[in-house]
């Protein structure tokens, strides 16, 4: 590997003032990926900035409104070992358990898989369905956008030089909602998804959808939003004839790749069915069934 | 070249050393440490033969810089027990021959570590969930698991009441 | 007397005998009998002075590196087969 | 445990600590890359990135000129070797192929194969260094799929290949089919004409890994003397020893190996690919050098097994196999030497069969050159012939098991090859499991199936060597050869304190270097524990021959009249007269010197090894995954010396086996690239992907050792891949013929996609 210098900033603005002068940077949080990114030659640096020491970007908080922030660089598993994630937010737990192994969850962050910005990122169709923002911060200030607006393509996010992903901001569940992501993978465990898919929905009183969010990984070059989805159900009563109109406007929405991972059949196959089984895993949360 | 120094603590003592930044934390302790006991099986994270404990949570050391240890706490396999003194999880592993080539025993133990420091009960399938992240090829788990459940279990009979 | 089994592929050698008996006491005396019978024959199965490596003789159904030299008792049985490894 | 006729043993059959286990749970065993002489440099291999090219020119001029590096070595730093075939320890080695692969000549072969080597001062200059020799190549292409290579406008990876027939005549024209092997008894078209049911198929499996987690690693020192220590690890140190001193044309007594642990193998250990080129790179450079493949390394360029396809065709009549006719073909890689011909006489060893029919071909292809893996050969066959017989027997309406227990090879029953078996123990393998508690449970629920498979493997007996002594304090060492790859160490005292009589503590077992004992080959074909097992069993005799001509000049007995027996030699006439093992040891020095037992020999008595095993699965409809629910593996073991490591090796067998089922697979583009060579990619059973596995250890003791030993180590890899996938058909109704059972191809076929 090249070699590189190594700085460890200890406020945002020093972090900001060290990504402006003028060298190509990398960000270091869990490392999980750059590191291997960087040995394998796949990406380059002058300078990899540690994001580990500043406080703000390590830690995550509930708002009195009930939303969720989280410091970009926050490691998963202190992430999913909080209980009020864990009960408020049981579909970003999905995600953050399924992020490599434990040995990777000690490590690795929901920023850092966020803007490694590959398409079969499992938090990426969570937060997607969550309808979480990112704020992006800089030496300018800080800018906000929706998740799905973040990728640009495979390993290409919206992030401009000189900034960085400070936090992601999860808007509360209301009543009557439920999320719930999961993914397609040949194995238990250490694979990338074939196929991910994360929904939100909420039901009024009577049971009928008024409203849902469904996201899918590793079905185009970026994570994608699925709209047809999400309107083929709402209004409609939440069960499975209901559910299936989603799958089958999952399967057209997803436009795959054939790779060593899974073929564009198989994968646009799995949108149908994992579309399908988080609506029913979103459903029975609502339930209180799980 | 570049190096840097970094003092941390690794397995109960005081270190200094001196490396480059694109050295990973496998490649610090093997290469300028001589600590071994971590092993390399596939250099990014899918095996945990390298298995550390940093600052008490378990992580692959390939995926680490050696810079980053700076004022951190560190735990290798030569730091878990020793001839005369091993940890109840090298005993099990010895009793229930949950080893054959031994390549990948220090990073289960290491891991199985972390696990029962943190939930001294867990079940056959948390074990299985805590350990995923460890390949073997010799034994098909299954007395790993067991030899894990089995430290548990005579942890748990040592405790004081 | 020692019995040596033929393979398919070698059949035609011997007017399709899948196996014959030879009065013998090493395998180089086997193969320098079998020979006789098929002039050449000992030629296709011995290179550099030994069997040739991609085949093995089984002695009594076991196949190991059968050294030419070595010595048969009466009534062996031996088995040309292709070699094998093991893991 | 099912035991027959096994007599009573004092040690064996105990499950004691493994010698070697406190270094290795401690992390202070010394693995290969774990060696660190003075001065060590590091090495690197520069590897080819296309599947098939011819070199045209190798630059080395911009690497050399790099600071911290020390040396550069292309084909030309080897000497030439003859195109001729050397017997090397278990397996024959054209030694032109072998140094051809080690570092490619004028063609590179595979994706990977080695061009040219650095050695630097450090292993981050070494990598950059690799990118700094500059390989000229004119793009060949490829051929990537056994029966593509077979047809007769392949692309050829050699034009002065022709096909080898068993009489060693040759094709007339060449061909990228090297040999081809047949074995032939009966009359199969008769029996098929006279059968009730004849049903035929094609199979087909992937190239797939050992998948051991150590990487390759050499460590090379050319000593100021001339001669060359090398430390690595391998199954066979006097193997390595031999085709590095052939590769480089020293004489063999100038060239040390001193294995190291060994970080796992299953055969893929064997060869060799580094040793010679770390030392050139030492000669080059005046340093010791170090070469450790990185896992990408060890996936494209070490030594995986065939990838296969099988035709098979099978005829039952009155409940009898009365015929099976198969071709087979394996991929040798990009060098002949498939385990093709293993593969053929294995296929229906389980079965009495009358009449059969099998040919087998070895088909050079753009690969890399294979090596052994487990029972090399079985597994693929067997994955033919047990999913055809499922399919088969379920035509005539009889239980799978019933059908294999009424049709089982028995003693005398005759081989493909026409030798009988001595006594076996495949039809108790059958009967333990028809009674086990999972055969007898029922099997529920939706999307679920069971499936059963039975498997053979012949075991290895080949060469050992052992020196005992004993020491004044009347412990034991040990002193073997043969590399300890999961408890030999353990396995060889164990038999060695049976046969002394003393305690398994008060013997210390040490694997030694290439200078400290006589030859060894590999580990492997299952061989340690049975032959280095027999070498101990000689040279405890041997001790206590010893310690009896010691006592009699100790009691005052003439040695006719003393027995050993126990752990003490004493008078046949007058039991009273006795003395003890240690207090005989402990008066060496005055009786005669130093006491101790040696044994070198050429193995003979091999028990072959049989396995049937039961699997449950669960396929899910909508995303094709199979998941493993019960597992059940009986074989006969012979007898167990330590059964839990002979549960450990069945147990890992079939973990391998399920990942070669569901999973695992080569995974190459069109233009032959390995775009799977990283354990993310190429997918081997995590923990949460195997449940417990049920071992039943049936002991028909081979009567071929005085302990009944029987090789365990293979043969549970062979059943696995037919048993999970008879349990799939059986879950979905549907026939999968082509390996991996992937959720892809799974999906795919149910669907229709």
């Amino acid at each position: 590997m090249e070699n590189f210098d190594y700085v460890a900033p200890r406020s945002l603005a020093e972090a900001y003032a060290t990504l402006g002068n003028g060298r190509s940077s990398l960000m270091l949080a869990g490392g999980t990926d750059v590191i291997v990114q960087l040995r394998e030659g796949r990406k380059r640096c002058d300078q990899l900035i540690d994001l580990k020491h500043i406080p703000d970007l390590m830690t995550f908080q509930v708002n009195s409104d009930g939303s969720l922030e989280i410091g970009a660089a926050a490691p998963l598993a202190t992430l999913y070992e909080n209980a009020e994630i864990a009960r408020r937010f049981p579909a970003i737990v999905d995600a953050a358990t399924i992020i490599g192994g434990t040995q990777i969850q000690s490590r690795a962050s929901l920023g850092g898989n966020l803007c490694n910005a590959s398409p079969a990122a499992d938090s990426s169709p969570a937060l997607m369905a969550l309808g979480a923002r990112l704020v992006i911060g800089s030496s300018s200030g800080t800018r906000e956008i929706a998740v799905e607006d973040f990728f640009v393509g495979p390993g290409r996010s919206a992030l401009q030089p000189g900034e960085l992903l400070v936090k992601i901001v999860v808007p509360a569940l209301r009543e009557n909602a439920g999320a719930f992501y999961h993914r397609f993978i040949p194995r238990n465990e250490m694979d990338i998804a074939v196929a991910s898919a994360g929904v939100l929905l909420e039901l009024d009183g009577s049971g009928q959808i008024t409203r849902a969010r469904v996201a899918l990984g590793a079905v185009g070059p970026t994570p994608i939003m699925v709209p047809a989805a999400a309107q083929a159900v709402t209004g409609k009563a939440a069960n499975a004839d209901t559910f299936a109109l989603a799958g089958a406007a999952a399967a057209e929405a997803a436009t795959p790749i054939t790779d060593m991972r899974g073929s564009i059949a198989q994968r646009k196959h799995l949108a149908s069915v994992l579309t399908v089984r988080a609506f029913e895993g979103a459903l029975a949360r609502i339930k209180g069934d799980s | 070249m570049r190096r840097t120094q970094v003092q941390a603590t690794i397995n109960g003592e005081r270190v200094e050393f001196l490396c480059e930044p694109r050295q990973s934390l496998l490649e610090v302790l093997r290469e300028e440490l001589n600590l071994t006991g971590a092993k390399e099986g596939c250099n990014n994270g899918n095996c945990g033969a390298c298995s550390v404990l940093l600052n008490g949570r378990v992580v692959n050391s390939c995926c680490v810089l050696g810079v980053e240890l700076e004022g951190a706490d560190l735990t290798t396999i030569e730091g878990i027990g020793q001839a005369g003194s091993l940890h109840p999880l090298q005993q099990t592993f010895l009793e229930e021959a949950a080893l054959q080539c031994g390549i990948c025993t220090p990073g289960f133990i290491v891991s199985a570590k972390a696990l029962l420091d943190k939930e001294p009960h867990p079940d056959e399938h948390r074990v299985r969930w805590w350990l995923a992240n460890n390949l073997c090829r010799c034994t098909g788990y299954d007395k790993i698991v067991r030899a894990v459940l089995k430290a548990a279990d005579q942890m748990e009979e040592v405790k004081p009441v | 007397m020692v019995v040596i089994i033929i393979p398919a592929l070698m059949r035609p050698y011997f007017d399709g005998a899948n196996r014959l008996e030879v009065e013998a006491s090493t395998l180089d005396a086997v193969l320098r009998a079998l020979d006789d019978r098929s002039p050449g024959f000992y030629e296709r199965l011995v290179e550099d002075g030994r069997v040739r490596p991609e085949l093995a003789i089984a002695v009594n159904g076991e196949v190991y590196q059968m050294a030419l030299h070595e010595r048969l008792a009466p009534g062996t049985q031996l088995t040309i087969v292709p070699a094998i490894g093991g893991g | 445990m099912t035991t027959v006729d096994r007599p009573s043993y004092k040690v064996i059959g105990t499950r004691p600590i493994r010698p070697d286990g406190v270094e290795k749970v401690t992390g202070q065993a010394q693995y290969g890359a774990d060696i660190r002489p003075p001065g060590l440099v590091y090495g690197r291999i520069v590897r080819s990135p296309h599947a098939h090219a011819r070199i045209l020119s190798i630059d080395t001029s911009e690497a050399e000129a790099m600071p911290g590096v020390l040396a550069v070595v292309t084909s030309r730093d080897l000497p030439t070797a003859a195109d001729k075939v050397e017997e090397l320890g278990e397996t024959a080695v054209n030694l032109r192929e072998l140094s051809e692969n080690i570092l490619a000549h004028d063609k590179a072969l595979y994706h990977g194969h080695a061009v040219a080597a650095v050695a630097a001062t450090s292993s981050q200059i070494a990598a950059e260094a690799v990118t700094r020799v500059k390989v000229t190549y004119e793009v060949l292409p490829p051929v990537l799929d056994v029966r593509d290579a077979m047809r007769p406008d392949a692309p050829l990876l050699n034009e002065n290949r022709h096909t080898k027939a068993m009489d060693g005549s040759l094709s007339e024209k060449p061909s990228n089919i090297a040999s081809v092997v047949q074995f032939k008894g009966g009359d199969v078209e008769a029996a098929f004409a006279a059968a009730d049911h004849v049903l035929e198929r094609e199979y087909s499996t992937s190239m797939v890994h050992q998948g051991y987690i150590e990487p390759h690693n050499s460590t090379a020192n050319w000593n100021s003397d001339g001669t060359l220590t090398i430390w690595t690890s391998t199954q066979g140190s006097f193997v390595v020893r031999a085709q590095v001193a052939q590769v480089l044309k020293l004489p063999v007594s100038r060239v040390r190996v001193i294995p190291m642990e060994i970080g796992g193998g299953f055969g893929g250990k064997i060869p060799i690919y580094l040793d010679p080129v770390a030392a050139l790179l030492s000669k080059k450079s005046g340093r010791p050098v170090q070469i450790t493949m990185n896992r990408t390394e060890v996936f494209q360029a070490s030594g995986p097994t065939s990838g296969t396809h099988i035709k098979v065709k099978a005829g039952i009549k009155d409940g009898k196999l009365t015929a099976v006719q198969a071709t087979l073909s394996y991929e040798a890689g990009a060098y002949p030497g498939s385990p093709v011909g293993a593969g053929c006489m294995c296929m229906i060893s389980p079965y009495n069969v009358e009449n059969f029919d099998l040919t087998g071909y070895d088909v050079v292809v753009n690969k890399p050159k294979t090596s052994a893996y487990r029972a090399p050969g079985a597994p693929a066959a067997s994955f033919a012939i047990e999913s055809l017989l499922d399919e088969l027997v379920k035509r005539t309406g009889s239980d799978p098991l019933e059908f294999r227990l009424s049709n089982s090879s028995r003693e005398n029953t005759t081989m493909v090859t026409g030798v009988p078996f001595p006594r076996i123990g495949a039809e108790e393998t059958v009967r333990a499991a028809l009674d086990s508690p999972h055969y007898k449970s029922p099997m529920e629920g939706p999307n679920r199936g069971r499936g059963v498979a039975s498997g053979f493997w012949f075991n290895a007996g080949l060469q050992s060597s052992v020196a005992v002594s004993v020491n004044p304090d009347g412990t034991v060492n040990l002193i073997q050869g043969s590399i300890d790859i999961g408890g030999t160490r353990a396995s060889l005292s164990m038999q060695l304190a049976e046969t002394l009589g003393i305690g398994y503590d008060d013997i210390r077992a040490t694997v030694v270097d290439t200078d400290s004992v006589g030859h060894n080959d590999v580990t492997g074909g299952s061989r340690t524990t049975f032959a280095s097992g027999l070498a101990v069993h000689e040279a405890g005799l041997d001790i206590q021959r010893q310690m009896v001509q010691r006592a009699s000049a100790l009691l005052n007995v003439p040695e006719d009249n003393l027995e050993y027996v126990g752990a003490e030699v004493r008078s046949k006439s007058d039991p009273s007269k006795r003395i003890s093992f240690t207090e005989i040891a402990s008066k060496s020095g005055q009786t005669g010197g130093p006491i101790v037992g040696k044994a070198s020999l050429s193995a003979r008595g091999v028990g072959a090894a049989f396995g049937t095993h039961i699997a449950d699965v669960e396929v899910d409809p909508g995303t094709g995954k199979v998941t493993v629910l019960r597992y059940t593996a009986v074989q006969d073991v012979g007898t167990a010396i330590h059964p839990a490591y002979v549960e450990g090796q069945i147990h890992g067998g079939v973990a391998q086996g399920v990942g070669w089922a569901i999973n695992e697979e080569y995974y190459y583009d069109e233009q032959g690239h390995l775009l799977n060579s990283s354990f993310l990619d190429y997918r081997m059973p995590t923990t949460l992907d195997l449940p417990m596995i049920e071992t039943v250890l049936v002991e028909v003791p081979n009567p071929g050792h005085p302990y009944g030993v029987r090789g365990v180590g293979e043969v549970p890899i062979v059943p696995p891949l037919a048993a999970i996938a008879n349990a799939v058909a059986d879950a979905t109704g549907h026939r999968f013929t082509v390996l991996p059972l992937s959720p892809r191809r799974i999906v795919e076929e149910l669907y229709g996609l």
